[in-house]
Formats: C-alpha cells, structure tokens, sequence
C-alpha cells in the first residue's frame, strides 16, 4: 500500500479534524496511559470519551492540544501534525480549541468576566467586542450578575459554567470537554448538553470526556471507550455501559 | 497592537493591586539594596575629596641660604619655573626672609626655644613649591634635583605623609568602586531572586495562559512591566532614603570644625542626583529584565 | 415554651450530631447563600444535600467545620456551639470530622500516601500505626500502587478518592462529603458510595452534597434540598427529584 | 510527642527538596545579606585599629630650658610623674642635651639651615609625654599646666593633629557602627521578607494543614525550622565568603609598607571567628522567628 499524493493527504487530514495514529503515552515507567490509539474525527462530529476513572481520558485530550507529547505515533489537527510542531506555532493551535478542563484552571486572580475575556485578550480581540461578548456568552451558561467574583469566590459548578464560558467564547474550531458536567446538577448540566449540542451544529467539532452516562444516553453520539489506555469501542450512537 | 498594550498595561496595575505582598517584598528588597548601592556611592565619592583635599595639602619647601646672591635665586626660581608640567607653577611661592621669619613664628609658636633661635638674619628664605604629580618617585626625585641647586640650603619633603596619602589614596578608591560594585552587584541578585520567587508563586497561573493560548511575550510582558515598576518604585524609595541620608550626612559634618579636613566628606548635590538617576536605572533595568528571565523559566510548560 | 433543663439540652445536642439553628449565611452584601436554615442530624445518620449548583450545599458543610460562620444563628456540632468556639479548639473540632472537599484540597507537595497520613500525623498516630493504615484505606479506595505520587501525576477521580481516602482514614465523628462522586465513573462512583455506607454502619454520622441522582436514589436515604439557599425538602428515604 | 518531632523534621527536609526554588532564594538573600553586615563588622573593627594607633602616636614633649637648674628639672619630673591618672607615666621618657641633639639630627635632617643653627650648648632637653586622656580639653588644659612650671621653655602640642584624630575617632565609630547596625536590620528584613514570600507561595497549603485538622503549632514548627536552617545555611555561606574577603584583605593589605598605619586595618582573626559566630546565630533567629511570623499571617483561615 503505497503512501497517498501529497493533496490528498492534505484534503484527508483536512477532512478529520482530529487524527490519532498509533499514538502511545506513558508517564515516567509505569504503565502506558494511553496504548495504541488510533481515531479519526471528522470536522463537526461530536464524540464522548467514556471509561473507568483513570483509563486514560484526560491523558487523550492533553494529547491532542499538546500539553503532553506521545512517546510514539503522530497527533494531527486541522492537517497538522502537532508533534512536529514548533513551540512558537503552539498558542495559535490552542487558540483554534476551546478547552474546558478537569480541574478547570480558572486564573485566581482574575474576575470571571476577566477569565473569560482573557480568550479573547490572547487572540487580540478588541475592547468593545469583548465587552459585547462576554456577558453573552456568561448568560449562556447562567452566570449573569457574578462577572466580578473572583473563582474562590463561586461555587464548584459556577467555576465549571466558567470554565465552559471561557472554552467558547472565542468560537473555536475544536472544543475539548473533560468532564463539563461533573459538578453540576442534573438540570443544569442539561442546559450546558444543549448549549453544546448548538455550537456542535455550527460546525465546531466537539470532543467530550464524561462520566454522565444520562448525557451519553440522552444524546446518542460516537462513543470512544477507553480501558486501562486501551480503546475497547468505537461506536456511532452509542451509549454508556 | 493598542489592545495588546493597553491590556497589558490594565493587567500589570491589576497584577499589582492583587498580589499586594509579593509586590511590596519586591519593592522592600529593591528599595533596600539600591540604598546600600547609594551609600557606598557617596561614601567613596566623599573619600575621595578628602584624600584628594589632603594631597592638595602636600608640598615642598625650598629653602634657600639666607646669603644667597640675587643671581643664584633668579637662576633657581627660573628652575623651578621651568617646569610647569611637573610643578604647580601658579601655587609657587616665594617667601623673603621677614616673611620666612613671621611663618617661623607662626609654626613654632608653642615652641619658644627654638624660637629664640631664630633671628631675621640668619634665617633661609623659602620657595613653598606643590608638585603637580602625586607618584611619590617622581616628586623624590625632583627635590633630589633641587638640592643640587646652588644657594639652595636644603629641601624639606613631607614624604612620609606624602608616600601614605598617596598609596592611601589608591587603596581607598580600589576598596570603595570594588565595593560599589559588588553591592550592585548584591542589589540585582536579591532584586531577580525576589521577583523569582514572586513568579515562582505564580507559575501555575503562567501555565494557564499558555494552555489558553497566549504567547510567550504575551505573558511576559506585564510581568516586565511588573518588574520594572517595582524596581522603579525601590528605587525611588531608595532616592527618597538617600536624599534624607545626604542631607543628614552635610549638616552633621556642618557641625565640625572647619580645618579638620572633615568637611571634605560632604558630597555635591550634582553627585547626589546623578546617583539617584543611576539607582533609577538599575531599579528599572535589574526589575524589569529580572522579571523577563525569571517569567522565562516557567513559559516552558 | 421555657427552655429545657441544661442536662436535657446538652442530652438533646448529643444525640443530635449535628444540629442548625435558623442559620443564614450571606458572602458579602450579595443574596444569602444559606437563608434560615434549621435541621438536625442524628447520630449515625446518612444524610444527602441536593440541590442546583449554587444553591448553598458546599456552604452549609463549610458552616458545619467552621470554614464559614453565619451571620445569624447557632451551628451545634457533637453537643458544643462551634461559633462560640475559641479558635484554640477549632483543631480538634476538625479531627472529629472527615472532608472530602469539592476541589480535593490535597497537598500539592505531598505524595498520595503523605496526604493521607497527614490526617493520622496531625492526631499524633504513632509511625508503625500510619505505616499500616494507610495503605489499607489507599486499597479501599482503589488507589494501591500509586503511593508514592503527587497530586498532579493522578488523573481527575483519582485525586477525589485521595481526598476520601484522607477524609476517612481517622475513623471520624462525622464524614462531611462535597460531591465526592463527581469525578468518578458510575461503577466506581458505586464503590465508593458502598465503602461509605459500610463507614456509615460502624456508626459514623455522614453528610454528603451530591448532584448524582443514581446514587440518591439507590441508597434511599433522607435527603435535604435546597434552591437558592433555602431547605425546600427534608424528607426520610428520599429520592433525587 | 517524639513522633510530632520527628514528623517536623521529616516535613522539613522534605519542604527543603520540593521548593528548591523558594529555598535557594531565600539561602541566597540570607547570605548576601549577612556578608554585607559581616563585612561591616570588620571595616568597623580595621578603623577602629587605625585610629587607636594614630591616637597612640600623638604625644607631647615639654622643653626644658638648656640653662635649667637640676632642682627645677627635678620639681617638673616629679611633677609630671604626680598625675599617673592623666599620663602615661610608662611612657614618659627624659631625653637630655645629647638625646635631644640626635633626635633633633633625624628630625632635621632634610632641614640643614634649621640644622646648622642647633647646637648641644642651646639645644633645649625634653620630657616625651603620652597623655592618657583622649579629651582635647583637658591635654590643652595640662600643657598650659606645664608651660608655667620654672624652668620649662615651651610645651609642643600636636594639637590640630589630635583634635582631628579625636573628633574623626568618635564620628567613625559612629557612622561604622550606625552602619553595622542598618545592615543589620537590611539583612533581617530581607530575610524575613524572603521567607514571606516564600510562606505567601505556599498559603493554600497552610489552609489546608488547618482544615484537616492540624494546629497552628503544628504547621508552625516545620515552617520555623525550614526558615531556621535556611538562615544558618545563608550564614554558613556568607561566612565563608567573610573568611575569603578578610583573607584577600589580609594579604593585599600585608603588601604595604610597613610604618604607613595602613597594616593596623588587618582585622585580628579572633575578632573574624566572633562576627562569624553572631552571623550564624542572626541568620538562625532571623530565618526562624522571621517564618514563625510569616507563617502565622496565613494561620487566620
Ligand atoms: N503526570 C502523571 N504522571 C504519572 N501518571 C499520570 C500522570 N497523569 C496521569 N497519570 C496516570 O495516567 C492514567 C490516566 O490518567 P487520565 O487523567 O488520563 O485518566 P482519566 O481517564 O481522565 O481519569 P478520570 O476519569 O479519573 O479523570 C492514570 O492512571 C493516572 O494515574
Ligand atoms: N466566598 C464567596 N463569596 C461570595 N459568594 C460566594 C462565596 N462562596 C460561595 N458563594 C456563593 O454562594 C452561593 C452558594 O455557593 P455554594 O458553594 O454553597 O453552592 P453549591 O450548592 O455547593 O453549588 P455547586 O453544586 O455548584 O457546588 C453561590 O451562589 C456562590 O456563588
Ligand atoms: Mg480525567
Ligand atoms: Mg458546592
């Protein structure tokens, strides 16, 4: 099987947003965090990564903004692959995803308003359409009235909602979700599943660690599951076993 | 480019107000060490006018027999004249025998025998001659050269003193830039290891920006603005504390009497300033490029 | 009404581990996060908070080990007014109490096995006793093997169970649990919540905060709502609505 | 209670490993600090040396009249030898006519004229007195004593010389020490500041400590010993800088000639090992009370 012409290549990669080849991690000597995996995701899809605590979800995301390198195969995004990629090409990568972490890495000593505004701070956005977007996409999630707390300052599902905010409020390509409901009741979270499921169908390409399995089963989306680092199902419309 | 700047400038004066306690430490350790440069500054500089004051003082004393023909003190005055490189000529000075006598008076007034030596007649008229060099070979060997001179009775030579200021001089001036320098050199360590230790606190917010997607200068450069203010604001403090230890230093030397030498350790207030521009200087360099090296070794996230 | 006799009251106080009267505790000048809250728990207990996020579950735990303290009323924990506590006492107040907290609050230069030893170093527990029970409660929680790691070299649900596994190691009072599921997957969500109704039996009161109806619902306990700060539910063998 | 020690030591050396940044900060500020207020301790100390041996120099001589009956000769040494309290009497010394002349040779010699007029028969002999009092008063009072004692010719004072030595002896010991003094402070506050910031970095931990149950005594004690050992290490290493820079000076000043004064700024080694000694102990008390304090602001939760 021969290598694909160049273009072709290109309008593949193009095609998957996101594209895991072999891709293998490990941290110091223990035991591959992630083994092996290989996916494709199309631009627009919308994909759950499901599995035990530990099996290697977060690790994948990490993976695919490069906060963490594989030991082996390659990580593309938008057609580039990211491994290669010069350390001074990484902020314009990240700025092309929306990323809501785990344990939220809200900035301490900024405002809500001011940590959501820094995404767009950091791509340049200028002043007034800050002011105008912000507090749009706060409503959103349902934090109007508290742009002026500080993160210690909200409760454990408001920081999530913040978090959320922050990851789209510069309409990114590619949204990276780990774990966006984990600390918010059962109503709220979904309004958050609905707000994604909106921006997944403008074209951004959503990808989704959770533990919900009400989401997963409500949504009926591609399930990746994952289990001691190894993908164990690929499945279009799954739902949570 | 202008939101760039004005976020940045917006996000230093918010950095500043809310790490409150690293800001002040950070202003404490500037302020403190650039006063320490200061003073070692105006402490050198008032060493120097003294021993260049008590060079000043330094001379050789000619002195000619007091039968001397007219010719033999022409010719030596010519001598002496000649020489305008090596002797200060406008401070050359000649003193006929009453004035030679009044002097003697004077400098053996609590000494009256050998006073009562002394008569207007037998005694040697001087030239007072200051030398212009200050290397103590040089001025020995000049007065060699008078002493063979004829009419000439002898030359008297202060040399020991004059060996003492002279290497004294040198060894003070080597001590007190040496040490300048090297407190300067304390100042910028303990300036880069406080706003270090300051960013030291904050790298998990700098790891944050980065994952958001912010540039490496992005993040840098309020922390450089950071830095900078605060090595600024240190050193204005430390102008602040400098002035007032000037100003304390001249009204207590004020206080001492006049002819001791002392007052020579008062400073010039042009000196003074150009230090504070100085300190003004470092504060800002030492703040503002120790922020950027040190914010530097956490953008590698 | 008279006030009941000082024996009758302090009986009535320790029989109730926990007890609030008319509580309101407001951050700032802003609503109340907690409006008039009353209600008594006791001893042995299992007692579910839910509600929407920011409704005050985390402040009425945080009112319970005096993190917070109320503008209005009297919190009574084990038989004492914890307000009127000299600060002096609050330590041994703390060690009557585990805390799983919402954002964990481990250590972050402490590894897994320091973390939790540190709840039995700061009770005075002799080496050879940490040395033995440590690793016991790691095993209960499923964390053997990943001792001698730092916080951040665990994923999301492994932190979480370093914090329960803190939380219980002392053998305390009262177990005060902040979403301690959040980040686990529902089989090991499930795990835990059977190592907590075991720790439950032995006679430990719990309180536990949770957005995890699953949970609610099988172990049919009583269960407190709020919204908006205020008790809208107090309800023996309730279930998540 | 043994194994609350042992758990403060553990947690020490441990601390020490995980914020090596914040450790080595805050060594590094300790030890430049406290060199700079060793080094002061010594300048202080080498000047204090030279002036006591410049002060020892300045004598005076009472001349006595060439025609001087014994008996008066007699009355004026037992008069100087009467006031043991005011004068050195170990050092008085009687130079006759022969003494006097051979010193007044070696006085004059670069003099010939001065020479020329002194002989045996005129040349006044002289007591050589070392006052004991360093008080410019009473030295003028006690010459003006001598001069009217029979027989005496004159009392040759020093005094410009002595006044200055006076006056600069008291005023250096002043500013030396008011120095050792501020940079005693300098060094504590920025040791302590140092330390803060470091506590500051770390304030969520101490938050923590608290809510699982720790008392303040408990999170207190690691933190004390952290900053404790981190002042010793910090006076560990300036003293070893101390030791270098006395050595260097040591030598550097032993290339002098010798008789210039400047060989009295060597700094006994004895007096070295005592500012050594009170660095360590101020590194050890600065670094351990300072964190007590420090860590105390963020007990408060
Ligand atoms: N920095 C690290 N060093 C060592 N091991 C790590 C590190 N980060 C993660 N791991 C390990 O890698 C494995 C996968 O972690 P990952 O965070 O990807 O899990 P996860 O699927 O997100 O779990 P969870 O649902 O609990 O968040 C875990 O066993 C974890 O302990
Ligand atoms: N320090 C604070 N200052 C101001 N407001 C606060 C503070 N802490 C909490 N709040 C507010 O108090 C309310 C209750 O917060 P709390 O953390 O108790 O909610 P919660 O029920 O635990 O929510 P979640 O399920 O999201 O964790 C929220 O609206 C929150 O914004
Ligand atoms: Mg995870
Ligand atoms: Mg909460």
């Amino acid at each position: 099987m021969g290598a694909p012409p160049i273009p072709a290549l290109i309008a593949r990669l193009v095609y998957f947003m996101i594209r895991l080849e072999n891709v293998s991690k490990m941290y110091g000597s223990e035991l591959p965090a992630v083994r092996d995996a290989s996916f494709d995701v199309p631009k627009g899809e919308f994909v759950f990564l499901v599995g035990p605590s530990g099996s290697g979800k977060s690790t994948l995301l990490r993976l695919m903004n490069r906060q963490e390198r594989p030991e082996r195969g390659n990580v593309w995004v938008a057609g580039r692959n990211i491994n290669e990629m010069a350390n001074s090409q990484i902020p314009f990568l990240r700025r092309t995803m929306g990323n809501v972490f785990q344990d939220y890495k809200l900035l301490p000593n900024k405002t809500v308003f001011e940590n959501v505004a820094f995404a767009l701070e950091v791509i340049g956005k200028p002043k007034h359409v800050i002011g105008q977007q912000v507090p749009q996409v706060l409503d959103l999630v349902g934090l109007s009235g508290k742009e002026d707390r500080f993160p210690h300052q909200l409760s454990g599902g408001e920081q999530q909602r913040v978090s959320i905010a922050r990851a789209f409020v510069n309409r990114p390509l590619i949204l990276l979700a780990d774990e966006p409901t984990g600390n918010l009741d059962p109503a709220t979270g979904e309004g958050i599943m609905g707000l994604l499921d909106a921006i997944n169908r403008t074209g951004t390409t959503i990808v989704m660690a959770t533990h919900d399995h009400r989401v997963v089963n409500a949504m009926r989306r591609r399930v990746i599951q994952l289990d001691r680092g190894v993908i164990v199902r690929d499945q279009e419309r799954g739902v949570y076993e | 480019m202008i939101q760039r700047l004005s976020y940045a400038f917006r996000e230093t004066i918010a950095s500043f107000r809310r790490n409150m306690t690293l800001s002040v430490a950070a202003v404490i350790t500037s302020a403190v060490s650039l006063l320490l440069v200061g003073t070692t500054f105006l402490i050198q500089r008032a060493f120097d006018n003294l021993l260049t004051q008590w060079r000043g003082d330094v001379g050789m004393i000619v002195f000619v027999r007091p039968d001397v023909t007219p010719e033999a003190l022409g010719f030596i005055k010519q001598n002496l004249e000649s020489q305008p490189n090596v002797i200060d000529v406008k401070k050359l000075e000649y003193l006929d025998k009453t004035q030679s006598f009044a002097e003697a008076q004077r400098v053996f007034a609590g000494d009256p025998t050998t006073l009562s030596l002394l008569s207007i007649e037998t005694i040697p008229s001087q030239f007072k001659v200051v030398p212009k060099t200050t290397d103590p070979e040089l001025v020995r060997s000049l007065a060699n050269q008078y002493r063979t001179l004829p009419g000439v009775a002898g030359v008297s030579l202060a040399e020991d003193e004059f060996d003492v200021i002279s290497t004294l001089s040198g060894f003070v001036r080597t001590v007190t830039i040496g040490m300048s320098l090297v407190l300067l050199a304390v100042a910028v360590i303990l300036i880069w290891n406080t706003i270090r230790t300051a960013i030291f606190a904050r790298r998990r917010e700098i790891e944050v920006m980065k994952l958001v997607g912010a540039t490496d200068w992005f993040i840098r450069v309020p922390f450089i603005l950071e830095g900078l203010i605060q090595g600024l604001a240190g050193a204005l403090v430390s102008c602040a504390g400098l002035w007032g230890l000037n100003s304390a230093w001249t009204s207590g030397v004020a206080g001492f009497k006049s002819g001791t030498g002392v007052s020579a350790l008062v400073v010039p207030g042009s000196y003074v300033n150009g230090v504070m521009i100085a300190l003004l200087v470092i504060g800002a360099v030492a703040g503002g490029v120790g922020s950027g090296v040190a914010s530097s070794k956490f953008l590698d996230v």
